[in-house]
């Protein structure tokens, strides 16, 4: 166990990946010489060499298209796309393509792509650079979709998505690049995709976060009225239904905490699978806390109110247990938004 | 024989100049089968044929090999009877049963083998350059001189994916053969309509991409050009880009009847026939007399007839087949 | 009135639009001399010209990106998608750079942009020309969102969305296109965005519908042993919230019925948001009616069974209404499936 | 003057050869300054200063008109106070406060001012190349001469919207001039790592667009080649590409000290700096003297200074500015 920051840990994770298997290999833009923009893949260049830690022009359908065709003809690739919005010129490759490539080859071919992409606000990038965009990759049978909370679920998601013969996107949320923790590695630690973690638990209500929001919630939860089951659902496509289900079953009450807008971001799946399945369990409307439905503002005052954070997440949950009613969002509460 | 052994024979038969013939006469045989097969309503969906492109698709597939891999376009049916795919592989996913290439779910543009290199075939104009870009990396790595080989249409020069694709495969000098069947249309829009230039194939320099322009209805020439373009490649001289000047004789898809063509253009290309060309040629070459070409065209008819029945008595896939392959079952490792 | 193909309605909603405003104009792949893929542009060469009647290269991002420039500078550019999934490579346009651009002038430009796709399965068109994709373009703040359900919303929802000052993508169910029905033309036939339609009104159950499902769930409806308010939502970005929640205040039920993939598609925003904020009303669990996890399969026996059909639609409710609880979808059933 | 009547005559100004030189020492004032304010934690995010680039974005906005609408990148700053925008305009917004050209929402990668014909500026790379292919659309249809004006480094030139943007406006003959600000680096990548030809202007041939490569660190020339360039266009030429030499002295973003650049390479190209060099010439032509170049620095110097404290000064935006301008209201007709 060392203690490292998220950013090391993808790096071990990719390290111990690419020594384990000869066929991994690693692209995407300055991700060789450079070590990676958020400096997640320093040192690999020198270690395993340059045919397979490669700089690529700026060309995410070029890449990304090579990943695939590199992936079903005998690599493992791991690409890089810097910021997840970059997707935007090159989702076809992943969705319309990597993704349907074993159905479309009557399951002759596997495609054990790794699409890492660095995702959400914070760090004041603007509205073109700050977006979690989780559900341009929904509703995609074919795709895996993980998301990392911190060093610990980095390493062993990382790992997990190499390991898999689907095409695996993993969310790295870009403000926890820094954070420090206990990780151990080594093969114990991967973590199989599509199951969530119980982070914590309690009795009044269940609360689902992801990425950047996990975090969120256990700090709501410190120093509550109430206690929770905090679940860091950890992969998205597949999610564990049963870890959600069976939590909500003991609580009556779920909550989603999200980054993304209100409307139609990824916590509508959840909460709407919680309200079909769990219906005679429910003892409270199904909770959605969400950012408001605005492009992501620069300044870090604004950028700070966008996401929400403890205290925020703490006094709405407080509210949806006092009243057993929905708690309102701030934004309508100040009468702002539409 | 296993199927894989069939396969490879199939392919492996086309050093032979006359099986050349034979197989485009099959593939021309079969394109004009599924246009009536979809008029008796046998046929469903859409479906693009090549019927004219047909030099193009032998000739690449005679001058590489199955260990090469290849993508190819939603008018996939040629490449892949020339690559080997059986008759029975290509009509039983056109027609989506069991027999089919994919097992019937994925229908006429979704064709794959990769036994003879075979990627799943591209709906999306443009999206198998990086692709093949991509099998060009694995072969890279891999040592040994393998290649990948891109197939697409002259209106696919003008997406960001062939210009992104051939860029990527000159700066890490990929062995990538990047084939452009130039058909004159793209759709409905002749190619001048939408392309500023009339030799695609001088877009190669934009990447230092030897590039060229070449006949596409001459199947000597088609097999001359890759044969010299391949072993550069299989070299170590990095990619190349050749476009092959062909004609569709057929709509864009089944429900186009071409009312934009110019007049006269067909008749012109209809002179250059490759099928008719390279019968003339193996005949004055006494490669091929008379009554083996009669012979030929016979078992064509046949082998295709022959196709038609086995796929019609195909089972249709059963709802189970929709669920199969979505996921590769995890690995252990 | 007039029966009007679907087809023609949009004809005829673009011939309108360019009648009365010199600034609209049309361009997409074969639109102009072909007039369509679709043939929904037949004539507006002839009748409007070459200026403003263009077909283009195939280059998605390219002409996508040009009526984002086009519409900031003074037009008001109707484009074609010509099948939803092409959006693949020419997302960023539409939401990362048009859905923003308003907010990233600070108010000084607004982006009267229309793009229109055809969309959905039931024609043989496989697994990569055959979705609705509506949640690529969901939790996109500045965009707007419209289906039409026949020829007379295909009308009226064009010809909204291109009086609208904001980027709307309007969906085209493409085995619509040759559908008829009578269809008024004119002004007051405009369909204000933002609006649902009550179709059919019942006192059991609320059925929200989109496209192609619309149908599909007023024909179940005809023949049930139960009586339904049939909502056609008509515009899913923003959708009438007010119309949904009315209803399932007196039915007391929802069931979103979707042509999308059951995990992640475009009725998980409404059935989390009427779970959460008609908690109290409801008297069984929200449900929802979709299409298995699966890419669309080429042969028409086995779309057929992929699309939701209205005997499955009528069958689920029966058993919802019977028996209280959610029904299974038939892939569970039978065992198919993860 | 209302604020409008400023900035353009901040725009108008430039006809003037000293004025050129005097918004050049400006843009370098202000992206020293902005370092600097980093260093301080007065700003927030990450930022990209073109310090170096000045003569390119100067001689562009010289030889263009405020009607001439322009798409330009995330490294914005240079292009944007020479098309005219106040050092308050670009240094508010990097700041985030109600000042900036945004009103403080967008941050330093968006900048945007129509009046001056500045369209928001583009953080995806590539993306505002087919957006000016669009604004040419509208000044073709609009009649006149007004031209669209798209501005992207080397590293846009290998992204598929280069390449379609650049086709579409050969095919469609629009009036747009593409300028491509080569400064040897996409973000940590020399361009040869990542571009397998030397001059970019190469690639202006698969389209068949008249395109040069022209030294960007001469800001006569740059003026020059953009007037020749604008003047074909709004004679009906249809599109041209230029491609200006050019270097940033300072890393890809805040946070990068551009450990990768050559040995010596800063130092030629600081010999060939664009301020130093154009002020030697206009002293050398007695367009200028010594006193009147201290005064210019000075003023420069008191107006950077001038405007960090009314930007600090300057609110920060409330919550309610995040949910305006999210939708345009419905207008009615
Ligand atoms: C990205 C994308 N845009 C548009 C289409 C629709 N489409 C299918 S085939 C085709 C024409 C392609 O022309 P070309 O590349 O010349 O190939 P050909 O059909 O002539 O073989 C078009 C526009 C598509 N499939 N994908
Ligand atoms: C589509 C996309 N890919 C990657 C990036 C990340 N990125 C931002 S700037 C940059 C380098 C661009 O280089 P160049 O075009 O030469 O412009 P310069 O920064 O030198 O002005 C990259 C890769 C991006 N913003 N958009
Ligand atoms: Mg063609
Ligand atoms: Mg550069």
């Amino acid at each position: 166990m060392a203690k490292l920051r998220m950013r090391q840990a993808i790096v071990a994770a990719l390290a111990d990946e690419m020594e384990r298997d000869g066929s991994v290999i690693v692209f995407g833009e300055d991700v060789a010489a450079a070590g990676g923009p958020f400096k997640t893949s320093e040192g690999l260049l020198e270690r395993f060499g340059r045919a397979r830690v490669r700089d690529t022009p700026i060309s995410e359908t070029g890449f990304l298209g090579a990943g695939l065709g590199a992936a079903v003809t005998g690599l493992r690739p791991v690409v890089e796309i810097m910021f997840i919005e970059f997707l935007g010129v090159a989702l076809d490759m992943l969705s319309t393509e990597a993704a349907k490539f074993r159905y479309l080859s009557g399951g002759k071919l596997s495609v054990p792509l790794v699409v890492r992409a660095s995702a959400g606000s914070g760090l004041g990038f603007g509205a073109q650079h700050s977006q979690t965009l989780e559900t341009w990759l929904y509703a995609t049978p074919g795709l895996k979709l993980a998301v990392a909370s911190g060093p610990r679920t980095a390493y062993g998601l990382l790992r997990a998505a190499v390991q898999d013969d689907n095409p695996v996107v993993v969310l790295e949320p870009r403000p926890l690049y820094g954070e420090r923790e206990e990780v151990e590695t080594g093969d114990a630690a991967v973590i199989p995709l599509g199951q969530a973690n119980l982070c914590a638990t309690g009795d009044d209500v269940t609360i689902v976060g992801l990425g950047q929001t996990v975090g969120t919630a256990l700090r709501a939860a410190e120093s509550a009225g109430w206690t929770a089951d905090v679940i860091d659902l950890q992969t998205l496509l597949p999610w564990d239904r049963d870890t959600v289900f069976a939590s909500v079953a003991r609580t009556g009450r779920l909550v989603v905490v999200e980054e993304s807008p209100r409307t139609g971001g990824w916590g509508t799946e959840i909460a709407a699978a919680v309200a079909g399945e769990c219906f005679g369990d429910l003892t409270a409307p199904v909770t959605r806390i969400t950012a408001p439905d605005v492009p992501v503002p620069f300044p870090p005052e604004l950028e700070a109110r966008y996401l929400p954070g403890p205290d925020y997440v703490r006094a709405q949950i407080d509210t949806l247990l006092d009243s057993g009613r929905l708690p309102v969002p701030w934004w309508e509460t100040e009468g702002l938004g539409a | 024989m296993t199927a894989t052994e069939a396969l490879l024979d199939r392919r492996g038969g086309l050093r032979d100049r006359v099986a050349r013939l034979e197989r485009m006469l099959e593939i021309r045989a079969l394109e004009d089968r599924v246009q009536a097969l979809f008029s008796e309503g046998l046929v469903h969906g859409t479906t693009h044929t090549a019927q004219g492109q047909e030099a193009v698709a032998v000739g690449v597939a005679a001058a590489t090999r199955p260990t090469d891999v290849v993508t190819c376009t939603y008018r996939g049916h040629a490449v892949a009877l020339a690559l080997g795919l059986t008759v029975e592989d290509v009509l039983g996913e056109i027609m989506g049963r069991t027999i089919g290439s994919v097992g019937g779910v994925g229908g006429s543009m979704h064709l794959c083998e990769p036994d003879v290199g075979l990627l799943p075939t591209f709906a999306i104009v443009g999206a198998g350059i990086p692709v093949a870009v991509g099998a060009g990396l694995s072969a890279q790595l891999r040592g040994g001189d393998d290649i990948a080989v891109a197939v697409f249409g002259d209106g696919a020069t003008n997406i960001g994916a062939f210009h992104e694709g051939l860029n990527l495969a000159a700066i890490w000098q990929l062995p990538v053969l990047f084939v452009c069947e130039h058909n004159v249309y793209g759709e409905y829009s002749r190619f001048d309509l939408t392309t500023p230039v009339a030799d695609v194939s001088v877009r190669g320099a934009s990447y230092a991409i030897p590039s060229a322009t070449v006949d596409g209805q001459d199947v000597d020439v088609v097999v001359a050009a890759v044969e010299e373009a391949v072993t550069a490649i299989r070299a170590g001289g990095g990619p190349r880009f050749l476009e092959f000047k062909t004609y569709r004789y057929a709509g864009h898809s089944r429900s186009d009847t071409a009312p934009y063509r110019p007049e006269g253009e067909m008749e012109l290309w209809r002179e250059r026939d490759p099928i008719d060309r390279f019968t003339e040629r193996l005949l004055s070459e006494d490669a091929l007399d008379a009554a083996a070409a009669d012979a030929m065209a016979a078992r064509v008819a046949a082998r295709v007839d022959e196709a038609v029945e086995t796929v019609k008595a195909s089972p249709v896939p059963d709802a189970e087949a929709m669920f199969r392959h979505v996921y590769a079952p995890n690995r252990s490792r």
